[in-house]
């Protein structure tokens, strides 16, 4: 029960309700922010300090700014028009509420079940670098080709368009 | 190879900060209220009128002839002549400026006042530091400000102001000369016709 | 003596601490740790925009500010009270808090990436396994504030400087990231104080810094070209350079904010010079086996002072380059060297020690950078040129 | 680079009217907003078209515009599309004043036409009033007017280096390189004439003042001191990837363009076209010296810097001459009056080749003490018509670079 | 030591906002927020059952989430790129009127 621990929850949960409703589209980019650095922060909390410094680099350094740039080039930061909700913007609430009730039972029926206290895995650079090098070297390698397309794909979408419309 | 300019370029500016401690050649800042660059001689800012002897009005060479007025480019010069004559340096009755004004703000330091006044009246002083919070009045200068001493033009202009100063006693003496040659005529003429031109 | 003259913080933290109850030493030990750095970080700035503007003056043959105090010694602090006094005007229809928000974030972050630097023997404020990782997470937290500084003074130009800014630091993050991969491939681990552990013995009076080896050279360069432009300055400092008409992400800013900016910039240098000094110049290890008498931490202010003169000296003599060069030279030979680096970094790893691995070392590095950068000019017909006169 | 025919249709006359509407438009806006929300309402932002064509003024105040001068540039996205220069901020109505005044006294005016170069203005003036008199120059006269002038443009071209490597961010070094030495250069003109920047020296017929040899030794120093400072500043400058890279290419003239349009000086020689006046009409004594005219072949900003290095090498050859071969004797034709100076009916129309090109005075004489006509061919704003050929299609970083490498001074081009 | 519940149930409710965002939401940059939300709330997961795991000297959890990690931000820079492609076709990023399949 430390206090840590519900202070940066309740930090990443208001950041991922400020960012699913605020009006002004960057405000909702910055609140994803918010929300993507309290996760980074409970990752450091379960003792994973490779995976939290790479969330904060790859998410904070990378994402929100591709988040904020997609909101400026489509210039839907200014436009403030009220928040437009869906269509069927009821119905989506609805689905949410149903998926977490059902999460949040079967998190609570199988609370007995769950081991709470052990040790905290000293885990070191070297032990991740072989796992990475280790039985994980095919993944790492898909996801190295993976990314190279991605990198690729994104820029001719973006490309193609600009030398159209020359 | 990539970035060869660019070396070369800083070992430029690595000689220029090691050369501004070493060498008088590259650091030629001067602290300016403490230290002070030598004024060039014949460097000129605004006129001033010379005056010889000791009392400033008496010994005014200016005689009000208004030539630097109507020469003067911005017209900055205002002068009011005077209706009686004092003697110059010559002993000659000449007219002298009741009023000589010169407006700094305006003047533009061209030096053609000094140029066109057939009587050396006017000089170019060296004096800059002339600021003034007054924006009219503290910019004209009457010619009780205006007037400064021969010596003065000495200290500042030694070449110029010994030419001058040979210049006019060279005249003075050719105007004694003609004098005392007009004078035993002058005493010659008086006893043979009463009237006769003077 | 010279261990303890060696570890005088360390004595000193400690003696201080121990008048706390057990329970309380580590927090206290930290937050002195942490005082420390904010302490010393912000006087060494107030001290480098004095040395700046006295060494570009003195490159200029002028003499840099002399008025304020001895030397011009407390110029800083008059700057400093001129910032603070100095009215802190927000535009109109700004974005208050984000507007007050986005200098804070950017100091915070760079001071946070302090934390890792190992600026003596055991003197490191935390000596985390993925080190050198956490000095890059918080080196991309600053791009952040950036924009947010740039956007939130909702002025057409600022918003424009930011993107520019925003843009050029990602462009050079990635070549900074692969030429300290490098350093870790050889070190064999990601924290700092390992890294110089590494590099601190000597053969002869020579160290075993890694700037010394064919790899570790081309690294440190690619790493001193992207560091340069990550901080904004000299060649790369066209986000604010005056003559463009696009002024920067911190037109909007007076007063305080201003000076903060100021102080992250400067902060920034010091953390990546003092991140390019530990991975490549040993960090705080002597320069020669008969001088390691002299304390450690010493060593490390002496050679990061000496890459800020590096900086200094940069932005003296180099015009700027225009934005496009500028991503096109982060694009298409920054980071295609920085992949070279890596490879021949391998080869270096898995080759017997020896003279072979010097020679292929150097010999493929070295005619890779000459190929590359002719191949740079020619593409865009660029040279010397010679000229003729006529009669 | 884009001649005339290719500027894209969208620039073409409507697109003014259009522009003229909409920021008229704008205005009227404007001063409804006033009166509904009082004084202090957001302010207009600058009109932006639709199509992302951004209208930025670099205005009279802009830090790299040489003085008080406008461009309205239009951008689309980086690119310059259109560039208005907009100039008369510093008009002081120069030619009028001088058809009030005597020839004489106009002669201090034209200091502070180009006041880099003052002493080539007062040599041209002269030379003008000379050809429409008739006044004969004795020989020391014309060395000291030969000294004079290749001093000024050494003094200007260093200065204009300096400026473009400012303009280019280079923090002011090699702007005070080339200070440090003009300051030498304007001592000598100080000990000469009296005043650094305003000399006022030539009159019709010789110089105010005779040259001293203690003047001369130091002159022959300077002289001797200045390849020096050339190759320091080339070693600095000429080699240097990043001027080359944010030089060579930009801003390209092509030869037909510049002689159509009237550029003169540096800016036409890098193009190629072999025009100096010194040679094409050998006016002075400059026949007696032997120095070259360097070209450029691209036009672009990169040669217009190196024909301006190249020039201060030559400068630096005919001083050697000059102040070796003076002569002895009169400086002033002892016969010329200073005042009541009224030449015969008749024009004249004297130019020589000022560090910024041909600079020219046409004059006009009724036979009365002040010119009928008085008319100064200004080199730099003649340069500056062709701005936009050189701009179109650069970014805006380039545009500064640009008008750096012009080299105008706002004083000539107003006048 | 938190128990392993308090993080499920964190990254339950981080899991059901970004599906709740990303079906009400018009915008499309909005509700690709809402799926990388989703993401991250399963890498929380992830990580939970690594770290309260039998064996977490194993490093599989760990290694799921930094795979996952890596392929979000592919699928992030790919996504805005869509988007920003169709904006500059379409002039809008309004999923309601996105719905022609026309070139």
């Amino acid at each position: 029960m430390s206090i840590p621990f519900y202070l940066i929850s309740a930090l990443t949960i208001a950041g991922a309700v400020a960012a699913m409703t605020l009006k002004n589209t960057l405000h909702c980019a910055l609140a994803l922010t918010i929300a993507l650095a309290g996760i980074a922060f409970l990752f450091l909390g379960l003792d994973a300090q490779f995976v939290g410094f790479a969330q904060i680099l790859v998410y904070i350094g990378a994402v929100a700014i591709l988040v904020v740039f997609a909101v400026l080039l489509t210039r839907s930061g200014e436009s403030l028009l009220p928040a437009k909700r869906a269509r069927t913007w009821l119905a989506g609430l609805a689905i949410a509420a149903v998926t977490f009730l059902v999460l949040g039972w079967s998190v609570l029926a199988s609370l007995y079940g769950l081991p709470n206290e052990t040790a905290a895995p000293s885990v070191t650079m070297q032990q991740i670098g072989n796992a990475l090098m280790g039985p994980y070297v095919f993944p790492l390698e898909v996801v190295a080709v993976l990314l190279t397309a991605a990198t690729v794909g994104a820029v001719i979408v973006a490309m193609h368009e600009k030398a159209r419309n020359k | 190879m990539l970035g060869e300019g660019i070396l070369k370029g800083l070992a430029q500016t690595a000689k220029n900060f090691a050369g501004s401690y070493v060498s008088e050649e590259r650091l030629t800042t001067v602290q300016y209220p403490e230290e002070r660059l030598p004024v060039a001689e014949a460097s000129r800012v605004f006129p001033f009128l010379v005056f010889d002897g000791s009392e400033w009005l008496g010994g005014m060479r200016c005689v009000a002839c208004q030539i630097c007025e109507k020469e003067c480019p911005p017209k900055c010069i205002y002068i009011e002549k005077s209706k009686d004559k004092k003697p110059d340096y010559v002993g000659k009755q000449q007219f002298y400026p009741v009023r000589f004004d010169i407006d700094i703000s305006v003047c533009m330091s061209c030096q053609i006042c000094v140029e066109v006044c057939p009587f050396e009246a006017i000089k170019m002083d060296t004096a800059f530091e002339l600021a003034t919070d007054d924006r009219f009045g503290g910019l004209l200068l009457d010619r009780q400000q205006l007037a400064k001493s021969n010596e003065y033009y000495h200290s500042i202009h030694p070449t110029e102001a010994s030419e001058v100063d040979a210049r006019l006693d060279e005249e003075k003496v050719k105007a004694e000369a003609k004098a005392k040659a007009a004078a035993p005529a002058a005493a010659a003429k008086p006893p043979a016709p009463a009237g006769g031109k003077d | 003596m010279a261990a303890t003259f060696d570890q005088i913080f360390i004595l000193f933290r400690n003696w201080l601490v121990h008048f706390l109850p057990p329970a309380w030493q580590p927090a206290a030990g930290a937050l002195l740790g942490v005082i420390g750095i904010v302490a010393v970080f912000p006087g060494l700035f107030a001290l480098t925009t004095l040395l700046e503007r006295k060494g570009l003056g003195r490159m200029q043959n002028r003499y840099g500010p002399n008025r304020v105090g001895p030397f011009g010694l407390l110029q800083p602090v008059a700057d400093g009270l001129k910032a603070l006094t100095k009215e802190d005007v927000v535009p109109f229809n700004a974005n208050g808090l984000m507007h007050l928000l986005a200098p804070l974030v950017m100091v915070v972050t760079v001071f946070m990436s302090f934390a890792v630097l190992p600026m003596g023997r055991h003197m490191e404020l935390v000596d985390m396994d993925a080190g050198l990782l956490f000095f890059f997470a918080m080196g991309a937290a600053t791009e952040l504030s950036v924009f947010m500084a740039g956007w939130s003074s909702r002025n057409k130009y600022s918003i424009l400087g930011a993107m520019r800014a925003v843009a050029q630091m990602i462009s050079y993050e990635v070549p900074m990231l692969l030429s300290s991969v490098a350093v870790v491939m050889i070190a064999g681990s990601l924290s700092l104080p390992k890294v110089v552990a590494a590099q601190n013995h000597y053969t002869g009076i020579f160290p075993h810094w890694y700037v010394f080896t064919p790899w570790g050279f081309g690294a440190a360069l690619m790493f001193a070209i992207a560091a340069i432009a990550e901080t904004n300055r000299s060649p790369f400092d066209l986000p604010e350079g005056e003559s463009e008409i696009i002024a920067g992400y911190h037109t909007e800013y007076s007063g305080f904010k201003f000076a903060l900016f100021f102080l992250a910039e400067y902060l920034g240098m010091f953390a990546l010079s003092g991140l390019g000094v530990t991975l490549f110049m040993g960090g705080w290890s002597a320069p020669f086996s008969f001088l390691t008498w002299i304390p450690s931490w010493i060593w490390f202010f002496a050679k990061v002072m000496l890459a800020i003169c590096v900086f200094i000296w940069m932005r003296g003599t180099l015009p700027r380059l225009r934005q496009d060069q500028l991503m096109n030279f982060a694009w298409k030979f920054v980071l295609p060297y920085s992949l070279l680096v890596l490879l021949v970094t391998a080869f270096w790893r898995f080759l017997p020690p020896g003279w072979e691995r010097w020679v292929v070392c150097t010999v493929i590095l070295a005619v890779a950078y000459v190929v590359m950068g002719r191949a740079a000019f020619k593409l865009k017909r660029v040279g010397p040129r010679s000229y003729r006169y006529a009669e | 680079m884009s001649t005339f025919e290719t500027i894209p249709e969208s620039t073409s006359q409507t697109s003014a009217e259009h522009l003229a509407e909409r920021l008229s438009k704008s205005i009227t806006a404007a001063a409804e907003a006033d009166r509904r929300e009082g004084w202090n309402r957001p302010p207009v932002f600058l009109p932006e078209s639709e199509n992302g064509v951004l209208e930025v003024a670099m205005g009279p105040h802009h830090p790299s515009t040489h003085g008080v001068f406008r461009m309205d540039v239009s951008v689309d996205g980086e690119r310059v599309i259109r560039l208005k220069p907009v100039f008369g901020y510093l008009h002081r109505n120069h030619e009028k004043i001088a058809e009030g005044t005597a020839y004489l006294a106009s002669m201090p005016y034209t200091d502070r036409l180009d006041y880099f170069c003052s002493l080539t203005n007062n040599w041209a003036y002269a030379l003008a009033v000379e050809k429409l008199a008739g006044i004969q120059v004795p020989e020391r006269a014309e060395y000291i007017r030969v000294i004079l002038a290749e001093l000024t443009r050494i003094q200007n071209h260093a200065a204009a280096v300096g400026f473009l490597l400012q303009d280019m961010g280079a923090s002011g070094t090699p702007l005070m390189y080339a200070f440090r030495e003009r300051e030498k250069i304007l001592d000598l003109f100080e000990q000469l004439t009296g005043s650094r920047m305003m000399c006022n020296y030539m009159r019709f017929g010789g110089c105010r003042v005779d040259v001293t040899d203690a003047w001369l030794d130091r002159a022959r120093r300077l002289v001797a001191g200045m390849p020096q400072f050339v190759d320091e500043f080339e070693a600095l400058l000429t080699t240097n990837e990043i001027l080359m890279v944010r030089c060579q290419g930009i801003g390209a003239l092509k030869p037909d363009l510049a002689v159509n349009a009237g550029v003169t000086g540096p800016m036409l020689r890098a193009t190629g076209v072999n025009y100096d006046l010194r040679k094409v009409d050998h006016y002075g004594i400059y026949d007696r010296f032997k120095f070259r005219i360097p070209l450029g072949d691209h036009g672009d900003v990169y040669d217009r810097y190196m024909v301006r290095i190249l020039e201060i090498r030559e400068a630096v050859h005919i001083l050697e001459q000059a102040l070796k071969e003076i002569p002895a004797g009169p400086i002033m034709d002892p016969k010329t009056k200073l005042r009541g100076f009224r030449p015969k009916p008749g024009e004249a129309y004297g130019r020589i080749e000022a560090p910024k090109g041909e600079l020219g005075f046409y004059l006009i004489s009724d036979g009365g003490s002040n010119p009928y006509r008085y008319r100064v061919r200004p080199p730099s704003m003649i340069n500056l018509t062709v701005l936009e050929d050189m701009c179109l299609g650069h970014n805006v970083a380039d545009v500064v670079v640009i008008l750096g490498s012009v080299d105008i001074v706002l004083g000539e081009v107003d006048r | 030591m938190t128990p392993l519940g308090d993080y499920l149930l964190v990254a339950a409710l981080l899991f059901a906002i970004g599906l709740g965002g990303a079906l009400t939401r018009r915008s499309a940059i909005l509700v690709l927020i809402g799926i990388e939300l989703m993401l991250n709330a399963a890498n929380l997961n992830l990580i939970a059952f690594w770290r309260y795991g039998p064996h977490p000297e194993a490093l599989t959890g760990m290694m799921f989430a930094i795979f996952s990690i890596a392929v979000a931000a592919a699928e992030a820079a790919v996504g805005l790129g869509l988007i920003i492609a169709i904006y500059r076709h379409t002039q809008t990023t309004d999923l309601d009127r996105i719905s022609r399949m026309k070139g």
